[in-house]
């Protein structure tokens, strides 16, 4: 596999969020507009190139008895360094995204990617794969909180194409059960036909 | 003679019962309460009633030919019923785009995706009715205030439901003898002449069509008793023990989608239990939910979501209460007489 | 390539001290370079509710009071500029919004009149019940300018004076009733700033 | 009459279309040629003793016994074996028989062909037994299962009652009907003997009220038998289940996967009663039975008393001939019968009826959605959920299927006949339960 | 009376699966059967009690004393895993056959962001250890509930014939997001 397809393989053909089913919480719970689900794919993402670029640097100096919790530990320091510094300089966002940051330690994509590939691949490879898969998580939750915002606001990244609400279910936790559902469908489709 | 016979299985004859009359006698049996909200809604209710009708009946059609690719049932008459009851559910001077979105709502997210008739696991028309008063709170609580014909073909003028002056007046913090002079009276209630719902205003159409319902087969009575006795129970006490912060049970059993629900949605057989005692558990928690929502709740009406929610636990249920098999018993050996 | 290294205890406590190490070093360097900046922030945060409903002040003096039942007390901030009482700022709350309870900052000026007010948190519904924060809808406007003893903190199905939101009597009634409290407080309290 | 007797748990009502009940019983003529399976009894078919070309009497034992539960075969008529081959009986595949060509009127010398009713009872029950045995009598209620092994009761269990199948619940027929008008007598001597047999003290015989000549009619003679109550039913299909008419009887259910004897009980239907009556009294084996030839289009719905082996085509012809408009030719009555692929197949020792529907009846309407409305749980005579049974069957869940008892199911089709849906739940049930059956043998 | 609005708020009114979005994916991944259901809500009864307790007691006498409550991530992660690691060694010896019952659930749990997101929720809505500690049970029993309401409905779903497009995952969320939908009636109970 080439870098290029390292790094698109994440969009589409293993999208984590509607094909690998991973990090289901932040998918749904942070979506309630563009801006938020970018916010927190960005955030993501960081976490997990750092930590895949971290993890195969150091992976050969790593016994396999304390492989993972190693990992955990590499991770949550980024997750904590993501923390601090949204707080220091995007305190909105940060609000907004609430306890999900904390829990892009828990995320399995991040230590998913870390075990399966940062573990056995070179630094370079490792990034690629990070911000590949980052980005098109990124990309997923941008598209589904899109999708959120048209449906229940009338707005695209807070650009109102109506006046007030439109079907304001589509923020609340229902809409983003059904958005997502049906979104894993089309792809599914998508997928099959292609 | 033709050498053709034909040879299938046993049995070879067969009753006379088929899913399209079942759902025609529901239809039938909804009459009553159309021409009630007619007679109060005027134009709006028909206008309301076809539109959903035919939207059910349009996306059903649209949906099996188009994206499921499978047979056309909608002769089957259910989409019809699922129409007709979500008309019955919304306020009759709803715009006619959020109608069709509800109806998009019942039969493409609620029923179809779960593969048609007979699969889904919850209440369409509930589906749609909670979706549409979650998307739109204004336009699903602004009530036309009914008036008789033909003086509501012209000016609307809306009011609250009897549930939602309850409700907002005790918020306010008056108590219910303060509240009620300015509610219907109970024969204005079973009639029909208050704030609500096409199809929930008159209990007396909706029980005549259950009564219908019952004496045609089509639903049996462990359903709505069992709601209706709950609530008055549920309802009593709490009246009992505090009269100035609960309503009253008849109150509580004339107002709101009580008995619509009880007698036309909580008995979907397609979503609620298989055997007797497993539906009076389902009406029993029906019943108390309902009340719990009332009463505790944020939101003055509770039979939508309480519907719904017993239909999520009716696999438990019925995993849980079965038919006595024969032979369960056997260690009793009676003797003759 | 280096082999991989086995897994004897030495090895592990070893390997997991310095990881640690250098996470903590990591953490560290990112902790005192932030600091300052997330102190900044949260302290803006706090203080920008203050600074939206009083006019301009240089001190602040924050003290807790009890409001008029006596059964709770409410944050007191008390701003004053060149020493003199320019308005108090009172954290106040509802327990009766659509969602249960939010909290409101409301500031009031000597005389109690209503300067503006800021709605700090809270859970009721997106779209509606939210309309009454100044970003949504005008509807705070009406308060601004308003002395509660002349104006009448109750909306206007219930006789007062406050246009309630459409469809969100029950957010509107909520937000009076944050007001009452803080007026009622304030009235009784005036003695003590 | 108060208050009818009745199974609790389920049943339908279909219309009943009793055509024949007021035609008296014909003697059908012999016909040319009779096809004989041996395999006529449930469980293992019978061992030919005869040769193609021999000569046999009428009454002569051409097929015996084979195993424990098997039964042996007569020769109906006589004549000469003129083939042993496989040929297509009523289960519509090609089984061992014997083509016997008929030749003359010869019986059997022990035979007693008069009419004159034996009331003699100083028999041994080992007696009955043996000459049950011999007349190779099975169950004339249609499962064909040997009667003589239901006889011997088990060691450990004790029988009490003897139980008298005349409900004949099924739509159309009326040969049990029929025969308890016209054998009366003979029916409460085979009923003494089977009591014998069996060292009960009571019998009862259960009648739905639909017959209320046979009810009157039995309880009057019955008083001249010791120990034989009649009881009229209410009328409700699946009665004559054996399970279903214990329970209406005697209150008892007898548990899943359990014999009628767990509770007591022995259940015969009111033709055995009297074939064991021929066998016993008459030294006569079962070579002929009644059959009920019936159909909205048929001519003349008759009872007929035939040879065993006559070719169900010469029942119809007997009747009126083959409708123009047949669509289905059932062996049996509507709710259990079997369709016949021709009408060239013989008549056995379990054919009960031959049941000619019109051919809007004949065609399968088409399959709907299961719409959950629980009528045929409802109606399921043993509380099972057929629906969900059916589900199970078809999506291959069959250890769940198992443990929701789908082996208790006596594939009555109640639950089809109700299904608004139109579902062929029974077909399914029929799937899963030989499904099960093969995963429990397989376990044992 | 507080504590009854904990519990009702924990179960009902925001419950962790389908209002918090908490948990999603045991939610999606273990709530096939019936059975398996009640015996993962059983092991995160277990451990989310536990986690919560003993991150209380970290937050309140370790990090925040030192000023290290910028280290909570990372600290509470550790914890929790090395409880289910404690947990699970020590069940082993005392009672094998809970361990039987629970053990193959418990290793799931660890990056299960439901504990960890109770045991930070625990310490932002400023509860003491006893509130903490119902909140942290209440939920885990709301978590039970809504998975063993999935798993009923998913098991129901399994006989039928859902159309092709929209069998598994699709499905499944469609039908928590009608739960959810039901859950709403709940608001305002708490
Ligand atoms: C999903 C939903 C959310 C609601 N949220 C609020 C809310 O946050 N605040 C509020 O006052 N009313 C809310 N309501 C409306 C109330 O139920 C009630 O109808 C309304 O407050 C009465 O106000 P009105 O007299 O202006 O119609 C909501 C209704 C729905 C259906
Ligand atoms: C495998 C098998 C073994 C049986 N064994 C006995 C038996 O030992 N004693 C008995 O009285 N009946 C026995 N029966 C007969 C049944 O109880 C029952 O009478 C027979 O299957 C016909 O009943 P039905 O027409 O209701 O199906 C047996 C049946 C089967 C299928
Ligand atoms: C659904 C069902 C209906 C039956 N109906 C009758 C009936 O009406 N009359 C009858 O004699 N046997 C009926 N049987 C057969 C009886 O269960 C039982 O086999 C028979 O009475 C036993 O007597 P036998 O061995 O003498 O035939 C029925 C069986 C089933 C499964
Ligand atoms: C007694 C009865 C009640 C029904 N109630 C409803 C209902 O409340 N809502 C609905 O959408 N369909 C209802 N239907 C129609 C049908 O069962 C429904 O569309 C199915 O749930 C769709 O699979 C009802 C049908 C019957 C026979
Ligand atoms: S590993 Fe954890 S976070 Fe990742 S998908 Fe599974 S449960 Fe969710
Ligand atoms: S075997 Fe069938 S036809 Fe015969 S009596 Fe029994 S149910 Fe009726
Ligand atoms: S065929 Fe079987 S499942 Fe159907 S009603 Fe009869 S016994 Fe019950
Ligand atoms: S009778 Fe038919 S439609 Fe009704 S539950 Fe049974 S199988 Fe389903
Ligand atoms: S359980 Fe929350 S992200 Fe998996």
């Amino acid at each position: 596999m080439n870098q290029i397809q390292n790094f698109t393989k994440g969009f589409f053909k293993e999208s984590p969020t509607f094909v690998l089913l991973l990090g289901m919480c932040p998918t749904l719970a942070t979506t309630t507009s563009a801006i938020n689900g970018m916010g927190m794919g960005l955030a993501t993402a960081f976490v997990l190139t750092m930590s895949n670029l971290a993890v195969s640097l150091v992976k050969d100096l790593i016994p396999d008895k304390i492989r993972i919790p190693a990992f955990v530990v590499i991770i949550a320091t980024f997750v904590t360094i993501v923390e601090l510094v949204m707080q220091a300089f995007v305190p909105g966002l940060y609000e907004a995204l609430g306890i999900f940051i904390p829990l892009i330690v828990v995320n399995c994509i991040v230590l998913g990617r870390a075990e399966a590939y940062a573990s056995s691949h070179g630094p370079w490879s490792s990034t690629v794969d990070g911000l590949g898969m980052g980005l098109g998580f990124t990309m997923a939750l941008t598209i589904l909180g899109a999708v959120r915002e048209l449906l229940g606001s009338g707005a695209i990244f807070g650009i109102h194409f109506i006046k007030g609400n439109f079907m304001l279910i589509f923020i609340l936790a229902p809409g983003a059960f059904i958005a997502l559902g049906y979104l894993i469908a089309l792809i599914n489709r998508i997928r099959k036909t292609s | 003679m033709k050498n053709m016979l034909t040879v299938s299985g046993s049995p070879h004859i067969h009753g006379d019962e088929s899913t399209r009359k079942i759902m025609f006698g529901v239809v039938y049996a909804m009459i009553p309460a159309m021409l009630v909200s007619i007679y109060f809604f005027g134009l709006n209710a028909v206008r309301v009633l076809l539109l959903s009708a035919v939207a059910c009946i349009f996306f059903e059609w649209v949906i099996q030919k188009f994206v499921l690719k499978g047979p056309l049932t909608i002769n089957d008459g259910s989409a019809l019923v699922t129409g007709v009851l979500l008309a019955f559910n919304v306020p009759s001077n709803l715009p006619s785009w959020m109608v069709i979105i509800g109806a998009l709502v019942a039969i493409g997210i609620a029923k179809m995706s779960f593969g048609g008739l007979g699969k889904n696991v919850f209440n369409p028309a509930l589906v749609a009715r909670v979706f549409l008063l979650i998307s739109f709170p204004v336009q699903m609580t602004t009530w036309p205030v009914p008036k008789i014909l033909p003086g509501n073909l012209s000016d609307v003028i809306t009011g609250a439901t009897p549930l939602g002056m309850v409700k907002e007046g005790l918020r306010a913090g008056q108590t219910l003898p303060q509240i009620m002079p300015h509610l219907p009276s109970y024969m204005q209630e079973l009639m029909g002449q208050m704030g609500g719902s096409m199809g929930e205003v008159s209990a007396l159409a909706i029980i005549l069509g259950g009564a219908y319902l019952l004496y045609k087969k089509i639903i049996t009575w462990e359903i709505p008793v069992s709601i209706l006795v709950t609530v008055f129970l549920f309802s009593g006490g709490l009246w009992l023990v505090n009269p100035l912060r609960y309503a009253d049970p008849f109150f509580q059993l004339l107002t709101g989608g009580l008995m619509l629900g009880a007698f036309f949605m909580a008995t979907d057989m397609v979503t609620s239990p298989m055997t007797r005692n497993g539906k009076l558990i389902f009406g029993v928690g029906i019943g108390f939910l309902t009340i719990l929502i009332r009463v505790w709740g944020a939101y003055p009406e509770g039979v939508s979501f309480a519907i719904l929610l017993m239909n999520a636990v009716v696999p438990l249920i019925n995993r849980g209460f079965k038919p006595r098999r024969f032979g369960e018993k056997p260690g009793v050996v009676p003797a003759v007489k | 390539m280096a082999s991989k290294k086995e897994s004897s205890f030495v090895n592990m406590v070893l390997t997991l001290l310095s990881i640690t190490a250098f996470a903590a070093l990591a953490l560290g360097v990112v902790y005192v370079v932030t600091k300052n900046p997330i102190e900044i922030a949260q302290k803006q945060k706090q203080e920008a509710a203050i600074r939206q409903v009083l006019p301009a002040f240089d001190s602040l003096k924050v003290v807790m009071l009890p409001d008029a039942e006596g059964n709770d007390s409410l944050q007191f901030n008390i701003a004053t500029k060149d020493g003199k009482l320019i308005g108090v700022a009172i954290k106040t709350y509802t327990n009766k919004g659509f969602g249960g309870r939010f909290d409101v900052m409301v500031g009031l000026l000597p005389d109690g009149t209503i300067n503006n007010t800021a709605v700090l948190d809270m859970k009721e519904t997106p779209g509606l019940g939210t309309n009454i924060m100044h970003k949504n809808s005008d509807f705070p406007d009406q308060f601004e300018g308003k002395n509660p003893a002349s104006f009448e903190l109750k909306v206007t199905k219930d006789g007062g004076d406050v246009d309630a939101i459409t469809a969100a009597t029950i957010s509107s009634r909520a937000f009076c009733d944050a007001l009452q409290r803080a007026y009622k407080s304030f009235e009784k309290n005036k003695s003590k700033f | 009459m108060g208050i009818l007797k009745t199974f609790i748990l389920g049943g339908v009502h279909p219309e009943e279309h009793k055509l024949s009940a007021g035609v008296a019983i014909r003697e059908l003529p012999v016909p040319e040629q009779v096809v004989v399976p041996f395999g006529q009894n449930l469980g293992a078919p019978s061992k030919p003793v005869v040769k193609r070309g021999e000569k046999v009497k009428a009454g002569q034992l051409i097929a015996e016994a084979s195993s424990f539960i098997s039964a042996n075969v007569h020769a109906p008529v006589s004549g000469t074996i003129s083939k042993i081959d496989n040929v297509m009986d009523v289960s519509g595949y090609k089984r061992p028989c014997a083509v016997i060509t008929v030749e003359g009127n010869e019986w059997e010398e022990e035979i007693d062909l008069s009419e004159t009713l034996v009331t003699k009872e100083d028999y041994t029950a080992q007696e009955i037994i043996e000459k049950v045995k011999k007349a190779g009598i099975v169950g004339m209620g249609g499962a064909t299962f040997p009667t003589h092994i239901k006889l011997m009761v088990p060691k450990g269990k004790k029988a009490e009652y003897l139980i008298i199948n005349g409900v004949e619940c099924e739509p159309y027929l009326t040969s049990d009907h029929r025969l308890m008008l016209e054998k009366g007598e003979e029916i409460l001597v085979g009923i003494r003997l089977l009591m014998i047999a069996l060292g009960v003290e009571k019998a009862m015989i259960g009648i739905e009220n639909n017959k209320p000549d046979a009810i009157e009619y039995l309880t009057t003679l019955s008083k001249k038998y010791k120990g034989i109550t009649v009881h009229a039913l209410k009328v409700k299909y699946p009665q004559g289940g054996e399970k279903q008419l214990i329970k209406a009887l005697t209150n008892r259910e007898v548990p899943s996967g359990k014999l009628p004897v767990e509770v007591g009980c022995v259940v015969q239907n009111v033709g055995t009663a009297f074939a064991v009556y021929e066998a016993v009294q008459k030294n006569k084996p079962l070579i002929d039975r009644v059959v009920t030839v019936t159909g909205k289009a048929v001519k003349t719905p008759s009872n007929f008393k035939v040879r065993i082996g006559t070719p169900v085509r010469n029942l119809i012809e007997a009747a009126g001939g083959l409708p123009e408009n047949t669509g289905m030719i059932i062996n049996g009555g509507p709710m259990m019968g079997k369709a016949l692929i021709n009408p060239d197949v013989p008549i056995v020792k379990g054919s009960s009826g031959i049941l000619i529907l019109e051919d809007e009846f004949a065609s399968r309407p088409i399959e709907n959605p299961c719409i959950r409305c629980s009528k045929c749980t409802n109606v399921c005579p043993m509380g099972l959920e057929p629906y969900l049974l059916s589900r199970l069957a078809r999506t291959k869940h069959y250890a769940e299927a198992e443990k929701e008892n789908i082996m208790d199911c006596i594939e009555c089709g109640s639950c089809q006949y109700t299904c608004p849906a139109d579902i062929p739940l029974l077909d399914y049930l029929r799937l899963g339960k030989s499904k099960v059956g093969e995963i429990i043998r397989k376990r044992n | 009376m507080e504590y009854f609005v904990i519990i009702v708020s924990a179960i009902f009114v925001s419950n962790i699966v389908l209002m918090q979005f908490l948990g999603i994916c045991p939610f999606l991944g273990v709530s096939k059967s019936i059975n398996t259901s009640i015996g993962m809500g059983a092991a995160v009864l277990f451990v989310m009690t536990l986690a919560t307790i003993a991150t209380w007691l970290f937050q309140y006498y370790i990090l925040n004393p030192f000023g290290l409550a910028f280290m909570q991530t990372i600290v509470f992660i550790l914890v929790i895993a090395a409880l289910v690691q404690m947990v699970e060694i020590i069940l082993k010896k005392v009672s094998p056959s809970l361990y039987q019952a629970l053990g193959v659930y418990l290793p799931l749990i660890t990056t299960n962001c439901a504990v960890l997101g109770v045991a930070i929720l625990t310490i932002q809505k400023d509860y003491n250890l006893m509130e903490g500690t119902v909140f942290a049970m209440s939920t885990a029993i709301g978590f039970t509930l809504a998975l063993v309401i999935f798993a009923g409905i998913r098991e129901h779903l399994e006989l039928m014939e859902v159309p092709k497009g929209m069998r598994g995952i699709p499905i499944a969320l469609i039908t928590a997001g009608i739960l959810a939908l039901a859950f709403m009636g709940f608001t305002g109970m708490a």
